[in-house]
């Protein structure tokens, strides 16, 4: 399977600020990649490299490459990375309460992108809306196109919100923790319809998240992000099997479960460092219970670990 | 939106009630009389009583002021004592200058401070957007007498484009209207441009990017949208502000107005007068609440579904 | 309308002035400024009116004229004559003479138009007062029977408070005569008054019976007047240094130096009808002890004031009346002179010794009155200056603004202690007005009723028979006022009026008192 | 089940918002008829969706807000029915944790300044050198004392809010929704510190959550509620759901493990405004059991006592 | 407060800072300043332009502009600061008191506030003035209820928003009274908001005792204050122009400086949003 998206050992910086480091994944055609960590450790900033977007928050990349479908999107003009976006890559944001323009109605926001990126008149992308509102399932779509965003409930919002990452055809989904402010019932809602649209239509999706349970339950291969480096990353069953960094098996031991015992749930001790002041070494050192001095002193390199990498001078063995 | 409009006029009346009953009575604290004014020096406490009755001044103040009420109601503004003519006549000779004035120093001021704003915004933390911005803080905080005053010696007295006062001709409302408007357009650039910077960050702003807008579109067609949205609230509030400030310049540039006539009166103690004027300036401000509720409601469906 | 701008315009401002102009000036128009003086006189209505702007001379005629020498030459009476006892007298009237709106001029309308002046209420009634009756003897006839000898009557008959109104008209209009509507047989009508801005004349196509002191009979030479009210003397300047108008009809002293500076424009004087003084409340303590009085009337240095203030444009003054009238000629002992020493001297004896920083003071209380003044800005400055003069000697005199249209009710309190102000008159009973025990407060500021002084004033006022008898009884009684130093004078000013010389031409002289009708029936704009 | 410590009856909370002269307001019923009972030393969760009135609940039960009908009752105290100073005087006996770490947390007081608080509050004397002792309680170096808070991080603000409601040694704690701005690591710590605390100081817990998952692994019962009303009491965290509510509630729950992959299947239909509930069953719109008699009857809370459920056509 | 002292650190903070300092500094000891004084007259003297004797030149009445903007600086800038803090202090009431205990009172307060806020305040001041009088006080008194709503909207605001903070709930579920809540919460929190505003509000309020004294209205002669000293100047825009254009620099510089000064210490509270939330 070729990479549709390929982010090879990118960082970022805002300002003067480093935030992401060296971070390499990829997803594919028909594949759902899980992007995984707690707030603070660059996930959504990631996102924003994939789509160009980092200037609108003052970011760049200082190193490494972005590449869409092959192309490198750093050699792009501007324009033409416009073009891929809404055309080629879509992208669903984490609040669906202030993702749509308030003063504009539901159906000019949607229909605005096929008529930009597929070259359709007025009527020919209300058409095309239309259709894709039912195909999310929204009842009454004609009534929806012509409402307020403001009259519209969370869920059907963030379906509207998919809608528009849909309406250019594209061959990538970024979606930003597309349920978070999501009730929990209407968060399987949105899950169930992001995985429909891998299995339809074959397009790729990137899903943002710092659920263990939703990337168990859609994902195809998980990549673990910690304080702006990737920690884990390969196919979701062995890692979830067997987590061969001690962040991946913490995190998955974060969610509560029915079975476990009374007093099981301890979470990570202390808390995700700032930007600012990075530990040396392995920057999850100070939380890490497998930690020693050399995790203190040294930046442990990426290797392979079954399909998968890992950067842990101490990973656990494979299942 | 209707049903609301007729809401918010009946809600103008119990205003425009207590604005009329302070504006009646606030006058009375005023020192000094009219009718001393026009009496003859030594007239007898006899002439001074018949003045009293014939201005209705001999009432108590709460029949007086139903009295000019219901006249005021039926459109009958009274007599100005001193001035010695229908009150109506004064306004109505009074109002065009200031709406004039008024109005051109509102499209001055909104029309160059949202483009100030606008560029301002564009470049934020750059060197247009300091230029401007300290440009603009320069202009609000000259006096605006003073504005009128270094106006004149400049462009009138040194170059001789405009005339020195009056109000003849388009020419002579140049540099008045440039003195006003100065003060609005660094009011309005301000808003536009904090509204513009904080709109852009919006969330929605993002996914318009992600959408593949141009940034100019985006700009122009959803963030100056919103960003206009307070900017033309808080102009349809300051409407009576900018009528009732022009005193200063109206004074500086000898022009007629509702400022000056009010001026004058208030040292005439010609109560009628005053209180005209004074609930002049106070429908604009009600009127000028009511528009800025209108246009809130046009442009923001969140406003116009919380009215219906 | 707009303005004639220029001729050192840039070009492209003129021809872009071009493209919005309405419409340009017509040659036969003017544009004058009044006085800061007259600024919102609300009225043309001369019975009822205090305040009268100079348009007023323009739309009325009185019945005789003045001439600059003050003697008195027919107008609408062609001419008079005074009963040998005084008690009498028979005017002749012109013929064919008409008001605006068409009615005409008889003796019948004179009659008409004195009982409304009697009647009516208002300030000026006094000017008629001495008219028992008046007998119309035929059309062109009638005579006024006096109650007593009055030898100024021919001085308020030349009066623009006694202008010749319409009488139908005057009664049918009430309020708005002189406001909406105003009809006389001057030789302009009014086209717009609008107070406090201007007010336009047109002329009076039909008029043919100017005053003999003018050279042009009429009608008048400039088809429309606009009379302007600006309130700012600089501001006015401004308008005609920048082309703005044509005429300013007052300039003050301090603008002159101005005014001359510029090439086009041409100053104008006639001798001055004004006198400005410092009023002294003589019931108000220190003020009620006639030494500190004296000591504040003298410590006003009159030629200081003169050459900083007025830059030395005008005249000092020593006594309360100007001094081309001849009851301005009072002994040498009763002028009021800058004598600093005498006023220390005087303050010491009267117990005020000079205590720290420069103020006096008696029993521990500071010598510190109260100075109250117009917030016009020639008034402010003076009152600065007399501030500072009255410091030298060790009074400390607090400065209190009031709007000019407020301080007569302020004056009527009787609160006030020394003052600032002007007058404009040309006749000795102008001390009568402002002395009189019966007007206390205002206009007698200095709220003086001394009985030795009301007698002179009954006598001066009503006891002459004829002129000479009036002014040395006028001069007896301003004489005796001034040793009780009721008031200090200051300074008395020509009447300046400046014009743009490229644009209005004027007679060689003006034969009147002062710029009236006769000098606009002679007035030309240049083509 | 304990001696009951609280005893809720039919309570009911009326919201208005809106209306002036001439608008008509617009009416809310945010709490429905709700009766409960919290044992001595229980830790009951709550739990529901946004605006199911759960945490609207929970100031009704500490009378931060007063109910429109209905009575509470603190260990045999009506405290609806208290008098001001009373029911202040009541206050040191309960305590509640916020949701929001940054906003409960006065930003000008030091922690210090914010762990005295309740002393004040309560008119007593601070003592002081109970600072440090109050602070490790909750995990917390006494260095920190003379931090404020926007030098302390999320997981850090929450343990203060967990200090400053233990300060007068309460017996009931009402945490609303303590760890829902939290990261899943940090919601760990406090979820494991508030289970610690429970056992050392024998606290009674009434624990607001949207979070079923988290109320089953900490709680001893749990409330279901659903649009203001209760439609659900599970005796205890094991037992199968009974009412479709909490049913797709418990489906909506992803286990993190991969090997337990199974259809998702969503709730259809929307959740009718909270100001104009449908006659019947509220949750009708959504549930893919409801016949006509949902729609037009509301069942009322209802069957075993141990298990009360709130449906027509229970599981 | 250490905010203010870091204000100055910033680039525009500092400058701004110095000016406001120099301004002070001036007005506080304008007599050992200055050799000259400020009510002495040398008419001879008059409309002296600038020169080593007199930096700014002379008057009408030819006493030393520089002089004489000093010890206006000291009315202007006195009268100004007692009347914003008069406007502050009865503002903070009656907007703390609206916002607490709502209802009518509220409903009152927040009509009469929102009618006079449209209102200019310089007509306000012109008609409070006719009613008091002119001179110092009349002019301080019309500063303080011009700018009275301005005070009470932003206090109410604050309160507002604050009463919805958890922290306030917070504080009433462990038993807080009322005042407990007030003071030791409620208005601290407000208090960084309305000082800064108040500040800035200073700036306005020296444009409006300008004006004032521009329609000869304020400090009477022969006491200076800035607006009274471009009264006298306007009739001479033209024949002594410096007596007018430097006491309006005075007041624009300042004023300029106060909100340079003000923005940086916005910067610093780090209370930005609250000001723009409820203006």
């Amino acid at each position: 399977m070729t990479a549709l998206l390929d982010l090879q050992s990118v960082s970022v910086s805002i300002g003067k600020v480093a935030l992401l480091d060296g971070i390499s994944l990829s997803v594919a055609r028909g594949q759902i990649l899980g992007l995984v960590g707690e707030s603070g450790s660059g996930k959504s900033l990631t996102a924003m490299a994939a789509m160009g977007l980092l200037p609108l928050f003052g970011g760049r990349v200082t190193q490494g490459s972005v590449r869409f479908d092959g192309q490198d999107m750093a050699a792009m003009t501007e324009a033409e990375r416009r073009k891929l976006r809404g055309r080629r890559i879509g992208f669903v944001t984490q609040n669906p309460m202030t993702a749509l323009d308030p003063v504009q109605r539901i159906g000019e926001q949607v229909d605005v992108v096929s008529r930009l990126h597929l070259g359709l008149d007025r009527k020919a992308a209300r058409e095309r809306t239309l259709d894709l509102l039912t195909q999310l399932r929204i009842p009454e779509a004609a009534a929806v196109a012509e409402a307020w965003p403001h009259q519209l409930s969370g869920g059907m919002k963030q379906r509207i919100v998919i809608a528009m990452a849909l309406a250019g055809e594209p061959d990538l989904i970024i979606a930003d923790e597309p349920t978070t402010a999501l009730d929990v019932t209407v968060q399987a809602q949105i899950i169930q319809i992001l995985g429909n649209l891998v299995r339809e239509k074959g397009v790729a999706l990137m899903l943002i998240t710092h659920d263990m349970g939703v990337v168990a339950q859609v994902c195809d291969r998980v990549a673990v992000l910690y304080a702006g480096r990737l920690a884990e990353e390969g196919a979701v069953a062995p890692i979830f099997a067997a987590p061969a960094h001690p962040y991946t098996s913490a995190l998955i031991g974060c969610i509560p479960q029915e079975a476990m015992a009374k007093g099981a749930l301890r979470g990570i001790p202390g808390a995700v460092p700032s930007a600012l002041a990075f530990p040396a070494g392995c920057r999850f050192h100070p939380r890490c219970d497998r930690a020693s001095d050399l995790c203190r002193k040294t930046v442990p390199t990426t290797g392979p670990r079954g399909d998968g990498r890992v950067a842990c001078h101490h990973p656990g063995a494979l299942a | 939106m209707l049903p609301w409009l007729i809401k918010r006029l009946l809600m103008l009346v119990p205003v425009f009630l207590a604005v009329s009953v302070v504006i009646f009575s606030i006058l009375h604290f005023i020192p000094g009389d009219p009718i001393d004014n026009l009496l003859k020096i030594g007239s007898s406490p006899e002439a001074r009583a018949e003045m009293e009755v014939r201005y209705g001044l001999d009432k108590p103040l709460a029949v007086q002021y139903s009295i000019w009420l219901g006249n005021v109601v039926q459109g009958d503004l009274g007599t100005a004592i001193v001035a010695r003519r229908p009150v109506a006549d004064l306004i109505a000779q009074a109002l065009p200058h200031s709406l004039r004035l008024g109005g051109l120093a509102l499209l001055f001021s909104t029309v160059v401070g949202v483009l100030l704003g606008v560029v301002a915004a564009l470049n934020r933390d750059r060197w247009p957007d300091r230029a401007i911005m300290g440009g603009v803080l320069v202009g609000s905080t000259m006096p605006s007498f003073w504005l009128g005053l270094i106006l004149i010696l400049v462009f009138s007295v040194s170059l001789g484009w405009f005339p020195v006062s009056g109000a003849r001709g388009w020419q002579s409302l140049v540099l008045p209207v440039l003195t006003i408007g100065l003060g609005g357009t660094a009011l309005v650039a301000r808003i536009t441009r904090v509204s513009m910077i904080e709109a852009a960050g919006r969330d929605f702003v993002t996914l318009l990017h992600a959408k593949g807008l141009s940034p100019l579109r985006i700009q122009l067609g959803h963030v100056l949208r919103h960003a206009l949205i307070p900017v033309v609230t808080i102009l349809a509030l300051r409407i009576g502000w900018i009528l009732g400030g022009a005193v200063t310049v109206e004074v500086v540039f000898a022009r007629p107005g509702l400022g000056t006539l009010l001026i004058k009166s208030l040292s005439q103690h010609d109560y009628p007068v005053v209180q005209a004027c004074l609930l002049m300036l106070a429908m604009a401000v009600m009127l000028g609440t009511l528009l800025g509720d209108i246009m809130q409601a046009l442009m923001d469906p969140r406003v116009r579904a919380a009215l219906s | 309308m707009t303005y004639p701008l220029r001729k050192s315009f840039l070009a492209a401002s003129v021809s872009l002035a071009a493209l919005f102009s309405a419409q340009s000036l017509a040659a036969q128009e003017a544009v004058f400024v009044i006085g800061t003086a007259e600024v919102g006189a609300p009225t043309y209505n001369p019975i009822k009116a205090t305040m009268l702007n100079t348009a007023t001379a323009l739309l009325f005629d009185r019945m005789v004229s003045q001439a600059a020498d003050l003697s008195y030459h027919p107008w609408l009476a062609e001419s008079w004559e005074e009963a040998a006892d005084g008690m009498s007298w028979t005017f002749k009237l012109k013929q064919g003479i008409t008001f605006h709106n068409g009615e005409p001029f008889t003796a019948d309308t004179v009659k008409a138009w004195i009982e409304l002046f009697k009647t009516t209420e208002g300030e000026n009634a006094y000017m008629a007062e001495a008219i028992a009756s008046v007998e119309v003897v035929d059309p062109t006839t009638v005579k006024f029977v006096m109650s007593r000898p009055e030898p100024n009557l021919l001085y308020n008959l030349s009066s623009t408070f006694m202008s010749v109104i319409e009488p139908k008209s005057f009664a049918a209009l009430g309020d708005n005569f002189g406001v909406t509507e105003v009809y006389g047989t001057g030789p302009y009508k009014l086209e717009s008054f609008a107070v406090g801005q201007e007010t336009v004349l047109v002329r009076n196509e039909d008029y043919k019976w100017g005053p003999a002191v003018a050279a042009n009979a009429g009608p008048a030479k400039v088809e429309r007047l606009t009379f302007r009210e600006i309130p700012e003397d600089s501001t006015a300047f401004l308008e005609l240094k920048t082309g703005g108008v044509d005429f300013l009809l007052s300039v003050p002293a301090d603008l002159m130096g101005e005014v001359q500076k510029e090439a086009n424009l041409a100053v104008l004087t006639m001798a001055g009808q004004d006198v400005w003084y410092m009023p002294i409340n003589v019931t108000k303590a220190p003020f009620d002890d006639i030494r500190v009085r004296e000591a504040a009337a003298k410590a006003i240095n009159q030629d200081e004031i003169l050459a900083s203030v007025f830059g030395g444009v005008g005249a000092v003054a020593d006594t309360f009346l100007i001094s081309a009238l001849p009851e301005s000629k009072v002994s040498d002992g009763a002028r009021i002179k800058f004598d600093p020493d005498r006023s220390n001297a005087l303050l010491d004896e009267a117990g005020w010794a000079m205590g720290e920083g420069g103020v006096r003071m008696k029993d521990g209380q500071p010598l510190k009155v109260t100075l109250w003044t117009q917030s016009d800005s020639i008034f402010r400055r003076l009152t600065e200056v007399v501030q500072a003069q009255l410091k030298a000697v060790g009074i400390e005199a607090e400065i209190t603004t009031f709007d000019s249209s407020m301080i007569r009710d302020q004056y009527k309190t009787g609160e006030q202690q020394l003052a600032v102000r002007s007058y404009n008159w040309d006749n000795a009973d102008i001390v009568d007005w402002f002395f009189g025990g019966d007007r206390l407060g205002y206009p007698n500021v200095s709220m003086f009723n001394d009985p030795k002084a009301e007698e002179l004033r009954t006598a001066a006022m009503t006891g002459a028979k004829n002129m000479e008898e009036r002014i040395a009884n006028f001069t007896a009684y301003h004489d005796y006022v001034l040793t009780q130093f009721p008031m200090a004078p200051i300074y008395q000013p020509v009447q300046a009026m400046a014009y743009n010389a490229d644009r209005i031409s004027l007679p060689a002289t003006i034969n009147a008192p002062s710029f009236g009708t006769a000098a606009f029936m002679d007035l030309e704009v240049k083509e | 089940m304990t001696a009951p410590l609280i005893q809720i009856d039919r309570l009911s909370k009326r919201f208005q918002s809106g209306g002036g002269i001439f608008a008509k307001p617009r009416v809310m019923m945010a709490v429905r008829d709700v009766s409960l009972t919290i044992g001595k030393g229980e830790v009951l969760g709550v739990v529901g969706e946004s605006g199911c009135g759960k945490s609207t609940l929970a100031r009704l039960v500490l009378r931060l807000i007063d109910p429109t009908a209905g009575r509470v009752s603190f260990d045999g105290t009506e405290i609806t029915a208290l008098s001001p100073a009373a029911l202040r005087k009541m206050r040191r006996r309960m305590a509640m944790v916020f949701q929001d770490p940054y906003s409960s947390l006065d930003p000008r007081h030091t922690l210090a300044e914010v762990l005295a608080e309740p002393f004040r509050a309560q008119g007593e004397p601070f003592p002081p050198d109970r600072l440090p002792e109050m602070l490790a309680a909750v995990g917390l170096p006494a260095t920190m004392a003379s931090s404020y808070p926007h030098q302390l991080s999320g997981g850090q603000r929450q343990r203060v809010g967990i200090a400053r409601a233990l300060a007068l040694n309460p017996d009931l704690v009402v945490l609303d929704e303590p760890t829902a701005s939290l990261d899943v690591s940090i919601q760990a710590q406090i979820i494991a510190l508030l289970a610690d605390l429970r056992d050392r100081l024998g606290l009674t817990y009434l624990f607001i959550s949207h979070d079923l998952g988290l109320v089953r692994y900490f709680c001893d019962r749990i409330v279901v509620m659903y649009l203001g009303a209760v439609v659900e009491v599970l005796p205890n965290t094991t037992t199968a759901p009974r009412h479709p509510y909490t049913h797709a509630l418990m489906q909506s729950n992803f286990a993190p493990d991969p090997a337990r992959r199974r259809a998702i299947e969503p709730l259809t239909g929307e959740i009718p405004s909270p100001f104009a509930l449908p006659p019947g069953c509220a949750f009708a719109s959504r549930c893919p059991r409801a016949s006509d008699h949902c729609r037009r009857e509301t069942p009322a809370l209802g069957g075993e006592t141990a298990h009360p459920v709130a449906c027509f056509h229970p599981l | 407060m250490i905010a203010p002292l870091r204000a100055l650190t910033r680039p525009q903070g500092g400058i701004a800072g110095l000016w406001l300092i120099l301004v002070i500094v001036a007005a506080l000891f304008a007599a050992v300043l200055t050799p000259y004084a400020y009510d002495i007259q040398n008419l001879p003297n008059a409309y002296q332009p600038a020169s080593a004797q007199h930096w700014l030149g002379t008057d009408e009445f030819g006493r030393d502009l520089l002089t004489r903007l000093m010890y206006g600086a000291r009315t202007s800038l006195s009268v100004s600061a007692t009347a914003i803090s008069i406007s502050v202090l009865c503002g903070m009431v009656l907007g703390a008191a609206a916002a607490w205990f709502g209802g009518w009172l509220d409903r009152i307060v927040t009509m009469t506030v929102d009618l006079t806020w449209s209102f200019p305040e310089i007509l306000i001041a012109l008609i409070l003035v006719a009613i008091i009088g002119p001179g110092t006080t009349g002019v301080m008194i019309a500063i303080a209820v011009a700018y009275l709503a301005q005070f009470t909207r932003l206090t109410r605001a604050q309160i507002m928003t604050l009463k919805g903070e958890t922290f306030i709930e917070a504080a009433r579920s462990l038993g807080a009274g009322d005042a407990h809540i007030l003071f030791r919460h409620l208005l601290p929190n407000a208090l960084a908001p309305v000082l800064v505003s108040a500040m800035l509000a200073t700036g306005d309020a020296i444009i409006l005792e300008a004006t004032l004294g521009f329609f000869g209205l304020g400090a009477q002669p022969p006491v200076p204050s800035w607006g009274g000293m471009m009264s006298a100047g306007s009739a001479l825009v033209f024949k002594a122009p410096w007596v007018i254009i430097f006491p309006g620099l005075a007041v624009a510089i300042t004023v300029v400086a106060i909100n340079l000064y003000g923005d940086a210490l916005i910067a610093e509270l780090d209370i930005r949003a609250r000001l723009r939330r409820d203006a």
